[in-house]
């Protein structure tokens, strides 16, 4: 199966992810450009983590009008899975395939190092290989990962399951010392109304391998391939 | 006495005197006040009369005065750091490129340096720590090596003063967002705070870069009818002189005076200007790059030139400004950032810029590649500035002055410290408050602000001994540390400088990395003061020492002089940045203890020390004072040696050397350090003299392993077989245990939680609460 | 055709949390300012652009920030027009 | 004694890169917006405070600038004052 990694001006976590990936079984990864304007026909689509254009108005604001997003938009509206990793969470909420926004760290500082997650639903293409609970150590690294949303999108996301992960403690309680930027709720990431667009703001990517640390990201793309490949075989 | 030498013979006076640049309207008549006022003596400015024949225009001026500022020229310094080791088989590329590159096997090569932006930091914390970031790494991407890390080293004056946290809050976030920004991880590096760094903070950022061997480009101008390019940023009236400025004492109103020298980094352009570098450079469409740091257009295109045996002719009005109305001066001198001088080959210029667009960058022909050996410039088609080219690069007089030791610095080494030593029985407190020392505490407020881990190839992070990571998909890994203790150096700078490459090398082998080769950069006071040019020699003279002992090889640095305000010199600063090599990444060791009932050795020994510790600063009225440890260089040969076959064997749980705050608190590191919970320890010590020194002295050469149980006496006999002291501690106890170490006349006791505590508190305390309310710009965004 | 000066002022949403705003006023309770209530930081965008009048040039400013300068979930905006000179007059 | 509503406008020196302005010019231009010279992106910060009068209240705002507000080595600043009501009215 294939998956597109796109990298937009900015983008440095691409080649992180298409390495991620890489380790998979059956997996091809391919790099499109954010002025390519057809993605290809492939099966899935990952927008990384780094600072298109440099986030310098907002994170994500300007990347959102890249010629790609307009099939990337498509894309996720036929349903086809999408994953934002923290800059491409950014994106995701900038073009309005998430809602919310990502605002500054409420310590107003960059914070980079593992935090702990708890996967809060498996019913999604994403987090299958999960069990609802586990506690995941994957590595932070953003400046701008309070996610924030009006009252009512917050309800929303929590009446429909759709909040996937949240900051925890390592025995997965929630507390305020566990959330690395005052996110609403203590998301981490989330998913939209159809299920098929996550964005989140760790690094699953920096997680595949025992040497770097933790593979505990690794379920998250094998997820990923299950689904798709149950698609694949009708 | 100063004894200048003569460059090179055959100043080619001649065809200068032919092409005369006729006096540019608006460029003002050269005075003996402009040329002072451009940092020139009176004996330079004869030099400058010799080699062109005639008087410099006023851009002529400008231009050397940027080539023969210190920064730029090393006029103080060159022939000092003509002793230093730079040869071995591995060494790919010595001193006088943009970096240093070495062999690193599979095929592969590491370029590495490091460079100071002292003075901008000092004014500017912000952008100046992010542009230093951002002109280390375009020296590494124009060698053609892809940045695979960057480290920094930084001193500031006392965090009690809100000056000092402010600029250091501001140095950690321009290198967090720059290095972030453009995605190269940071693996380390380390921080002092002294007094003696007041107004004066050292910034200075490393990086190691990838590439195939044969990757290697250089910064050469060759081929004449070859095209010069300006590429990546447009130029504007930022930072014209920061060459010249970065030779200078710092004033009282420095603020005031250097607002336009400040420089804005734009990290998302250097992203663009290094995958567009990379991808240039592996096009074959240039034969040469080099970025425009220091001096700009200026030092890129003659020392481009110079080194080619070449010349250029640049036409000023062909480059891409930011602003209108800039002269020729303006535009050769402007220290703009992310942009980048490329040799292109004739007529595959459209090739380079089609590279360049597709990362939405400009490339603009400005210029060729001659072959009369001149520095030619015009404005227009109007010839501006011709200056033969060698002469310009290489010419600068060099100078060897007298030094000698101050007086003041004699007086301190040979203070009696007895009575410092005399506390004995439960010293838990002094324990304590040291590991909330700034000096001693966890740098984790720092490294937490930096990403530490994308692209996805850290081994190790920050907060161990040394950074290690991967080297792409070959299973080795590289390891790198900056080092060097400015107190040691102060009270005896060849002692101090010998130090600083031993700590180097025994925290590279801790993480099981064999020492390969060393990066360093020179910061002192103004050389032209004698006691300071005695600790310039002598440093110089310590690290070639110790690097010609250890094979590593000093293959770059940088100097940076003038680090004086008010008259008050810094400490000397010969920071070292070594790099290392394991040729098995999966046996990188950490530095924390990892399972209860694990034996604790230390290697090498204790010996009564306790000058120059931290201890004394902190407990002592901030004194400097005492000998500084004695530095074996020959047992710690055997101690490196032993370390690494040790951690090849695979025996290693941990290892951790012995620096700041002794061993007390290089034990209490590896219990509370790294992610996981802090464990107690229990341990035994035998020496009879002062605890106060067993614990806290920073003697040299020791190192704290710990290993399984059962396999103890193998490692205790591979040890005797290296000749390297071993002696067993004791235990590493359970999460949350006590942590006890017991000395015949002393004793530490404590809780590990409140070790745990007191460690990482000893920034926050200071950083993110508003104890001192004199504080106030550290706390708010830059 | 006229030159315009054009100011936008990006705030953050009212009740929206303001952690700089916050930073700010506490760290100038900390130099002993005192009586300042409240601290909001928000962005100014200064834009020179050519329209035929003020109010094209609002316009367009207008949606420039709906679609680009602000984001509606979390900034309010505002913009303020002055002429800067007629384009023939440069 | 009453309260002001203070606006402190602070934009990056002239001279100066201002890599943000250079991204929004940038993305402006490629939304197809034209006519736009000049973007520069500076920092709003709208401050509540209470003072004897419009002039006490504008002068501890400078200070408060020179002190904080504004970077003297980077960026320029511009009060506005203007009153909310006099503090008996609260
Ligand atoms: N400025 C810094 N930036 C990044 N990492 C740092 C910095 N200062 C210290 N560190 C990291 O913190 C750890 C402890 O540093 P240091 O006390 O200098 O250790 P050592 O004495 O063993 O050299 C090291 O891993 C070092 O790389
Ligand atoms: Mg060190």
């Amino acid at each position: 199966m294939r998956i597109a990694v796109i990298t937009f001006p900015g983008s440095n976590c691409d080649h992180d992810c298409y390495r991620a990936l890489k380790l998979l079984d059956g997996v091809e990864p391919e790099f499109r450009w954010h002025r390519d304007t057809d993605l290809g026909g492939v099966d899935a689509v990952l927008l990384p983590g780094g600072f298109s254009y440099g986030d310098y108005l907002r994170a994500g604001a300007i990347a959102r009008f890249s010629p790609i997003m307009e099939a990337v938009k498509a894309f996720a509206l036929d349903g086809g899975p999408v994953v934002g990793i923290c800059n491409g969470f950014q994106v995701l909420c900038e073009s309005g395939l998430l809602p919310g926004a990502l605002l500054r760290n409420e310590s107003l500082r960059f914070q980079s190092y593992p935090v702990h997650i708890r996967v809060e639903t498996t019913a999604t293409p994403f987090t299958s290989h999960y069990r609802k609970g586990q506690v995941l150590r994957i590595p932070i690294a953003h400046g701008e990962g309070n996610y924030h949303a009006p009252p009512e999108v917050l309800a929303e996301l929590e009446g429909d399951d759709r909040i996937v992960f949240r900051y925890c403690t390592p025995d997965a309680g929630l507390a305020p010392e566990a959330n690395p930027n005052g996110s609403a709720h203590h998301i981490a990431g989330i998913v939209n109304e159809a299920r098929n667009v996550l964005g989140m703001m760790p690094h699953p990517e920096r997680a595949v391998e025992e040497l770097l640390g933790s593979t505990d990201g690794l379920g998250l793309f094998q997820s990923l391939v299950n689904h798709l490949s149950a698609g694949a075989t009708p | 006495m100063t004894n200048a030498r003569t460059p090179g013979t055959g100043t080619p006076e001649r065809e200068s005197s032919a092409q005369r640049p006729e006096p540019r309207p608006g460029d003002p008549e050269i005075t003996p006040e402009l040329v002072a006022d451009h940092g020139i003596s009176q004996e330079e400015y004869e030099r400058i009369l010799r080699i062109m024949g005639r008087e410099p225009t006023f851009t002529e001026l400008g231009v050397f005065s940027a080539m023969w500022s210190e920064h730029c020229g090393y006029k103080n310094s060159k022939r000092l750091l003509r002793l230093l080791p730079t040869e071995a088989p591995w060494v790919i590329q010595g001193p006088g490129e943009n970096a240093g590159v070495i062999d690193v096997g599979e095929g592969l090569a590491l370029a590495f340096k490091i460079e100071s932006h002292n003075h901008p930091s000092a004014v500017e914390p912000y952008q100046g720590a992010a542009t230093g970031v951002g002109g280390i790494l375009r020296d590494i991407f124009t060698m053609g090596a892809r940045p695979i890390a960057v480290l920094d080293s930084l001193r500031f004056g006392d965090l009690a003063s809100g000056r000092n946290r402010y600029l250091f809050s501001g140095v950690v976030k321009g290198i967090g967002d720059y290095g972030n920004c453009v995605g190269i991880p940071n693996i380390g590096g380390e921080v002092q705070f002294d007094q003696a760094y007041d107004g004066n903070p050292l910034v200075n950022a490393m990086a190691l870069g990838l590439m195939k061997r044969e990757e290697l480009i250089k910064g050469e101008a060759s081929g004449v009818g070859n095209t010069l390019m300006a590429v990546g940023a447009r130029t504007g009236r930022d930072g014209i002189h920061g060459a010249t400025f970065a030779s200078e004492e710092l004033s009282e109103d420095a603020d005031e005076s250097s607002r336009p020298q400040v420089q804005v980094g734009d990290p998302f352009t250097e992203k663009l200007l290094l995958e567009a570098s990379l991808e240039l450079i592996r096009s074959g469409h240039i034969v040469g790059i080099q970025d425009m740091g220091a001096a700009g257009l200026t030092s890129s295109a003659s020392e481009m030139a110079g080194r080619a045996g070449s010349g250029v002719l640049l036409d000023t009005a062909r480059v891409p400004v930011r602003e209108e109305g800039m002269t020729p001066y303006e535009i050769l001198l402007s220290e703009s950032q992310e942009r980048m001088l490329v040799v292109a080959l004739k007529g595959e210029e459209d090739e380079v810029r089609r590279i360049l667009e597709k990362w939405e960058l400009e490339a603009e022909p400005v210029g060729e590649v001659t072959d009369d050996g001149y520095f030619r410039i015009e404005e227009d088609g109007r010839l501006v500035a011709n200056i033969p080219a060698l002469p310009l690069t290489e010419g600068c007089p060099t100078y060897e002055r007298e030094g000698s030791e101050a007086e003041e610095v004699r007086r301190l080494r040979e203070m009696d410290l007895s009575s410092v030593l005399e506390p004995e029985g439960d010293l838990s407190d002094y324990f304590l408050e040291l590991l909330a020392s700034p000096n001693v505490g966890s740098r984790r407020w720092i490294h937490d602000q930096f990403d530490t881990t994308v692209r996805t190839s850290t081994v190790i992070r920050p907060g161990g001994d040394a950074g290690v990571i991967r080297l792409g998909n070959t299973g080795r890994g590289v390891a790198a540390t900056t080092d060097c203790n400015g107190r040691f150096c102060y009270l005896d700078p060849r002692e101090g400088a010998r130090a600083a490459v031993a700590e180097a090398a025994r925290n590279l082998v801790c993480t099981g990395a064999l020492p390969t080769a060393v990066t360093n950069n020179l910061n002192f006071g103004n050389p032209l003061k004698p006691h300071i040019y005695h600790q310039m020699r002598e440093a110089v003279l310590g690290m070639a020492e110790a690097c010609r002992l250890f094979e590593t090889p000093v293959t770059g640095g940088n100097v940076s002089l003038y680090n004086e305000t008010d008259g008050r010199a810094i400490f000397p600063t010969p920071v070292i940045g070594m790099v290392g090599i394991l040729d098995d990444v999966e046996r990188a060791v950490g530095s924390t203890f990892q399972q209860d009932g694990d034996v604790i050795i230390l290697l090498g020994e204790n010996r009564e020390e306790i000058g120059a510790s931290e201890f004394l600063y902190h407990f002592h009225d901030r004194i400097v004072a005492g000998l500084p440890p004695v530095v074996d260089l020959v047992a710690e040969r055997r101690l490196q040696h032993g370390v690494l076959a040790l951690a090849e064997s695979g025996l290693l749980r941990s290892a951790h050397d012995c620096s700041e705050g002794g061993l007390a608190t290089a034990l209490a590191q590896s219990a509370v350090g790294g992610d996981g919970a802090p464990r107690g320890i229990r341990v035994k010590l035998h020496e009879r003299f002062a605890p106060i020194a067993l614990f806290f002295g920073e003697t040299t050469g020791r190192v704290v392993i710990s290993v399984r149980p059962e396999d103890e006496s193998e490692v205790l006999g591979m040890c005797r077989n290296h000749g390297v002291p071993a002696r067993v501690l004791g235990t590493v106890g359970t999460v949350g245990g006590p942590f006890r170490i017991d000395a015949p006349r002393g004793v530490i006791n404590v809780p590990v939680e409140q070790a745990h505590h007191q460690y990482y508190d000893a920034l926050p305390r200071y950083m993110d609460r508003d104890e001192k309310p004199e504080d106030p710009r550290s706390q708010i965004d830059g | 055709m006229s030159r315009f000066k054009v100011e936008v002022r990006v705030t953050p949403r009212p009740g929206l949390l303001d952690p700089q705003g916050k930073a700010v006023q506490h760290a100038l309770d900390s130099l002993g300012y005192e009586g300042v209530d409240s601290v909001r930081v928000g962005k100014l965008l200064v834009l020179e652009l050519e329209a035929d009048d003020a109010a094209a040039a609002r316009a367009r400013t207008e949606e420039m920030c709906r679609k680009l300068l602000a984001n509606p979930v979390t900034e309010d905006f505002l913009i303020e027009v002055s002429e800067l000179a007629p384009v023939e007059a440069e």
